[in-house]
């Protein structure tokens, strides 16, 4: 057992929380995601030059050998910062189809651009009807010739404003909801039969709902084997999650030294605000939950590359617990801000929007408590 | 003891529900959000109730009130909660005007209650100062006689749909020397006297419901001071007292559960409504339960004011409890409604596309920032911690 | 509505407070528990000659025409000594199938003897594999002729030791669990084939597992109808489980009160523990729990005669929210009185320990949620 | 980072397996609660580890400690727990020793240490007073200087075992005229010398692990002080500091899920096993979960521990959320031996019967009893409000 950072890692995050502070100040980004871009193509590039965004490919695939844990390093200096760039559909999610499901032409194809920064990429998995359950699909790949059709409508599609290509579900055979039948498959953004209509979402974020009429995909569209992407999807979804997780951590990290630092400055009664014990006491509890959430988070990072059910039970346990305190230390952070925290002003209330969000994306703390007790 | 109505009660009930169904507008149906209002929207119910002789029903008869017993004024906010009016604010009913008639001279009796009856005058509220938060007694605002006008200067905030304001009232303190809770006093402002500027605070949830409010040298007539010089503080605490009792906010958030119910059987969960999951199911029952206790807890409370006790510290547990209850529900709104939640439907524009009509249901367009708005509950009005501090020393006696 | 007491409920309230006050300090308690009858037949006894026990019944049938409201504030100031005398098992359960479903004859026979306090009744409806289901019975009733004779084991009879009387629920007919086929059964505690082993309980109680051996019952021993008891053993506890209500309540309401005070006398680092926000701030918390426990305690009593589903839901949500406040009041009382709280010697342990039976007692939290829910 | 054990690793962990398997006393396998122990009972595997070399871990090498890496006591903590065994009291392995070592002079190491390693020597704990609690620094024992002894008079409460035991460590005030956690002396006495009285207090569990030790004129060698006088306080607060860091409990909790999981198995529910009740199995997975999180953050602790940190205000943390798992693990324990919970197995007779043998399944026996006795552990080693109030001021730095 090791708990240590390689100093690699330990370079990356210094670095990175450098970039953080000093290009992605609050009033920056401010500006940014009130934008028509809504991001910073800059930064993606920036990211792409300082090789971020190739950090967890391995060497041969045009990467730099990292792994999980580069990625969670990566995520909590962004979680930091709420920065808005889409590394996790973008690097996790779509790196990790390729990475785990891709042939080695589609790996040629697509890793040197996501390195690069030249390809962007979203996951377009969540129906307007499905909820957390990615079987759950009414959009359909039928077989054409060698190809297949692709017909449906994918709701919030996390930076599909910005992608160039899309990591779409679909069904390829069995009823809604059945474990087989399930396919993944890669896609230009701008095939012919896509039409997207983009959004701005609570947290900051762009998102798209995205509606496929009669898309033609040819047969290397297709990632890993046709009917049985279910259990492709639920390993790569975990490492999102887990990284998912290590940016909340990043986020309630800021947030509660704010929540910190703020009671220290803000005076009522004649005293500063922490200075009463019962806030003391409730600042304690969200540093105990920070702690007890990164815990988590480590764990859930370690254990993706174990069996199936240690994997799925970590990343479970940790989506609940991160989930339970992303929602503890957003509510009392507000709270304890009092009237300034329910203001657009102050940044407390937009961590707190970002950690709101965070129990919705790829099931929330009910979802995965019983998929825990189900793994039991 | 029994929770049965009367015969009386029943027919009561029977007329308020007919009045309701007859004479509600009907574009107000079922409204959604505040902000998406205009003043008229606001005001139009309150004008009707005011022509019924309906809109101040907690008030002495003698001022307009209704002289309704505590179920009646039950039954009449459970059927305006059943078909989800749009109620008169608070601000001129539930605060100024009790301290008018309680405190105030016969010359301000007369000139500022008929217009908070008819709905006429729309108040605001002028107690918080930057920097003061739940401590209303460190204000800074300060209101300096000259002959017989106050010249009033000072920095209020969240002066809630100020925007829309005739009149508001303001604490400031006359006496720069009294300690902390002493030498403040009650004065009212017409909010078109030179000097009074409101400034919009925009909220997390992309909406602006409070300002802050600048006056500058602002002149008030001294008649426009309630009561005594100095003494405003007692004025204030009444006023507090009386803005918790309604805070409950029961009726509504039960009609909140029964559409939390109607979105939960509309969302799908493994292929069967949400609304059948047991742990979803379970979070709206333990919902319930709280707000059932918290039911009994008002009327208790109401029948105890009606054996003549005031509304006292026990209004606090009101305000704890039904933010608690209404933040809840607000929050598994949200959770019920899913990936949905995410689209924000403020007025950013985006080059690329929308925002411009409802993305996913209709019924998940607010759910996020009715959450996100609903935070406030618990800070404003005297804080939740606020509250404890007074049950601590009113009932617990530490 | 109306949330007044009559003045004869408050003369009821002001005459057993005093006896508990003045008749069952915490010594005479303490005493009477240890001793090898376990209980004071002279307050039952003194009960009985102040009416308090013929309370619930109507005048009809020998009482004083009393109702559940009457049950509520009797079992009120029981709980503010916690009095171990077996009102509920006697009065409300014994009292409520006599009652509800009891003939001419059988009120005629027992009514009289719980009023005058000669016949105690203990209710043996619990099996050793049962839980909280009424209709999970392994425990039967066979036809024998008119009568039937019953065999089973019973599992914690509350009182059953002082009993002079059993209320016994068996099946007749049906499968185990079915709501079909339960019977109620009125018998002698000295009818042969009936043993016991007695015990003394965590919360000061004594009770008795019972066996029954081919024990020989009457025709008219049975009350209500042959294989439709379940229902009104529903409607019996229900009214059991709101009394019971109002015996935490007063448990609750002492408890507070000892907290409160204990917080004033103790002092730690110069001052008394109860001038820190921390502790005030909970003993507010508890504070509130009790003043909407109780709100739910006058919500089931007055819904015991509404129609079946409103009585359910009111009884339920009663028991969820009233064991949620027990279990916090308990916890936290014992939590502020520190070391001291953990001692056989303060009385608030013995509070603590009551409470916490008492959410096993005809269902727990989680049962109640459910049926709750189901009802929903 | 990985969490995978090395070869190393994993051959350490069958070797101590081995040994628990071969040489724990077969008697005390899966031992219920201490106080149906003897004195023999506990000391029992202290003094086979103590042969074996293993029974302070913990300590520097030189005075009998193992030199494992973190790693390898956590293998350590996780075996015994598995294995349930019963392991060294902490009054001497965690909590004197290391005063001793660190602070006490060669005679003392000389004296002492070799007891406690061997488990010779029973330790007992005089810190609280009563009427102190949690406040250890307003104690009112004195030691009084007279020639070459102390003259110790005072009253010390919560004194674990210590009716078993042969020396105890005790918090003097040996300059009256100091401030509050000043003028307090760290001296060690034998519970023998004239004067020491044990009285034992009974808890609400109905058992007797705690006492009230009255000292009145007990004549104490001055060799027996610890470190300099009236620098006690320092070496109280190391000590706490090490307590705390071995309190999380974390091995102990998994067997208790282990076996709390084996009940609600055999437990029933509706015709099923209770474990299979989604609502109490959800109960056991947000147990399990709060608890892997609690393990990971004392591996994290430890490594820092490594890396030359010592234990610090982190291990507050342990405390909390240690007790706090312990707390509803036993709690969840009552719940899923639903109607059997009620009989008390304590020793009070009752002439029409029993409790003399268990009623209902045996491991309902102490399930009560173990959830009323564990309600000690947020109060005892510093309450969890202290434990926060160490945090506040540590770590926030307010």
């Amino acid at each position: 057992m090791d708990f240590n950072f390689t100093e690699e890692q330990d370079m990356v995050r210094a670095g990175l929380s450098r970039l953080v502070r000093e290009q992605y100040d609050w009033e920056t980004r401010r500006k940014a995601i009130a934008s028509s871009a809504g991001w910073r193509p800059e930064v993606w590039a920036q990211l792409a030059e300082l090789g971020i965004l190739g950090m967890p490919f391995s060497e041969a695939d045009g990467g730099f050998g990292g792994g999980a844990v580069d990625a969670m390093v990566i995520m909590q200096e962004f979680g930091k910062g709420l920065v808005v760039e889409p590394f996790i559909p973008t690097v996790v999610c779509a790196g990790g189809f390729l990475k785990h499901g891709g042939t080695a032409a589609q790996k040629e194809e697509h890793i040197g651009g996501i390195v690069a920064g030249s390809a962007v990429f979203a996951f377009a998995y969540a129906e307007p009807r499905g909820r957390f359950d990615y079987a759950d699909l009414e959009t359909t790949a039928a077989k054409d010739g060698a190809g297949y059709v692709l017909n449906g409508h994918k709701a919030v599609v996390i930076g599909a404003p910005w992608a160039s290509h899309l990591i779409v579900t679909a069904r390829t055979g069995g009823a809604r909801r059945d474990r087989d039948g399930v396919s993944v498959f890669v896609v230009a953004k701008d095939a012919a039969g896509i039409t997207t209509r983009d959004y701005v979402t609570v947290d900051g974020r762009r998102a798209s709902e995205v509606y496929f009429e009669n898309v033609a995909l040819p047969a290397d569209a297709l990632i890993g084997e046709e009917g049985a992407g279910l259990a492709l999807i639920e390993l790569v979804t975990d490492e999102a999650i887990a990284a998912l997780c290590a940016e909340a951590c990043g986020a309630m990290k800021v947030a509660h030294a704010m929540t910190v630092e703020y009671s220290r400055q803000r005076k009522q009664f004649g005293v500063p605000i922490g200075s009463f014990q019962v806030l003391q006491h409730r600042m304690v509890d969200m540093y105990t939950a920070y702690e007890q959430a990164l815990s988590l988070t480590y764990l859930a990072t370690l254990r993706l590359g174990s069996d199936e059910r240690a994997r799925k039970q970590a990343v479970s346990a940790a989506k609940v617990g991160v989930g339970q305190a992303a929602r503890l230390i957003g509510q009392e952070a507000v709270q304890i801000h009092g009237g300034n925290g329910v203001t657009d002003e102050y940044a407390i209330g937009h961590f707190f929007k970002r950690l709101t969000i965070f129990d919705s994306e790829f099931g929330n703390v009910d979802h995965h408590l019983k998929r825990h007790v189900s793994l039991g | 003891m029994n929770l049965e109505f009367t015969a009386e009660e029943q027919a009561f009930r029977d007329e308020v529900r007919a009045f309701i169904a007859e004479n509600y507008p009907k574009h107000l149906a079922d409204f959604g959000m505040r902000e998406d209002m205009e003043r008229e929207d606001f005001l139009a119910w309150h004008k009707i109730l005011g022509k019924k002789g309906w809109s101040v029903p907690a008030w002495p008869t003698e001022y307009g009130g209704t002289g309704w017993t505590p179920t009646q004024r039950y039954i009449w906010s459970e059927e305006n909660a059943r078909a989800s009016t749009v109620m008169p604010l608070p601000f001129g009913v539930s605060m100024v005007g009790p301290v008018i008639y309680t405190f105030g001279n016969a010359e301000q009796k007369a000139k500022h209650l008929p217009g908070i009856v008819s709905g006429d005058v729309w108040w605001c509220q002028g107690y918080s100062e930057p920097g003061a938060g739940s401590d209303l007694a460190s204000l800074k605002t300060t209101a300096v006689r000259d002959g017989d006008h106050y010249i009033i200067n000072g920095q209020k905030t969240w002066t809630t749909l100020a925007q829309h304001a005739d009149w508001g009232f303001f604490l400031c303190r006359t006496d720069p020397t009294a300690k902390q809770q002493e030498g403040i006093s009650f004065i009212l402002v017409d909010m078109k006297t030179p000097g009074v500027e409101v400034k919009p605070i925009k909220l997390l949830d992309g909406g602006y419901e409070v300002n802050e409010t600048w006056l500058t040298d602002v002149r008030v007539p001294v008649e426009n001071l309630v009561g005594q010089e100095n003494k405003g503080w007692t004025y204030a605490k009444f006023l507090l007292a009386h803005e918790r009792s309604g805070i409950a906010g029961v009726a509504r958030s039960k009609r909140g559960i029964e559409k939390l119910r109607e979105i939960a059987a509309n969302e799908s969960l493994d292929g069967a409504p949400l609304i059948k999951d047991f742990d979803f199911a379970k979070k709206v029952s333990q919902l319930e339960i709280d707000l059932a206790a918290l039911e009994i807890t008002e009327l208790r409370t109401l029948a105890g004011e009606q054996a003549g006790k005031g509304p006292g510290p026990e209004s606090s547990i009101l305000k704890i409890k039904g933010t608690e209850i209404q933040q809840r529900l607000t929050e598994l709104t949200l959770e019920a409604v899913g990936t949905y939640g995410a689209p924000y439907m403020g007025g950013v524009s985006n080059d690329n596309g929308s925002n411009e009509f409802p993305v996913g249901p209709d019924y998940a367009t607010h759910a996020a920032a009715t959450y996100f708005n609903m935070r406030k509950t618990s800070i404003y009005g005297g804080s939740n911690e606020i509250q404890r501090n007074i049950i601590t020393k009113m009932i617990l006696g530490l």
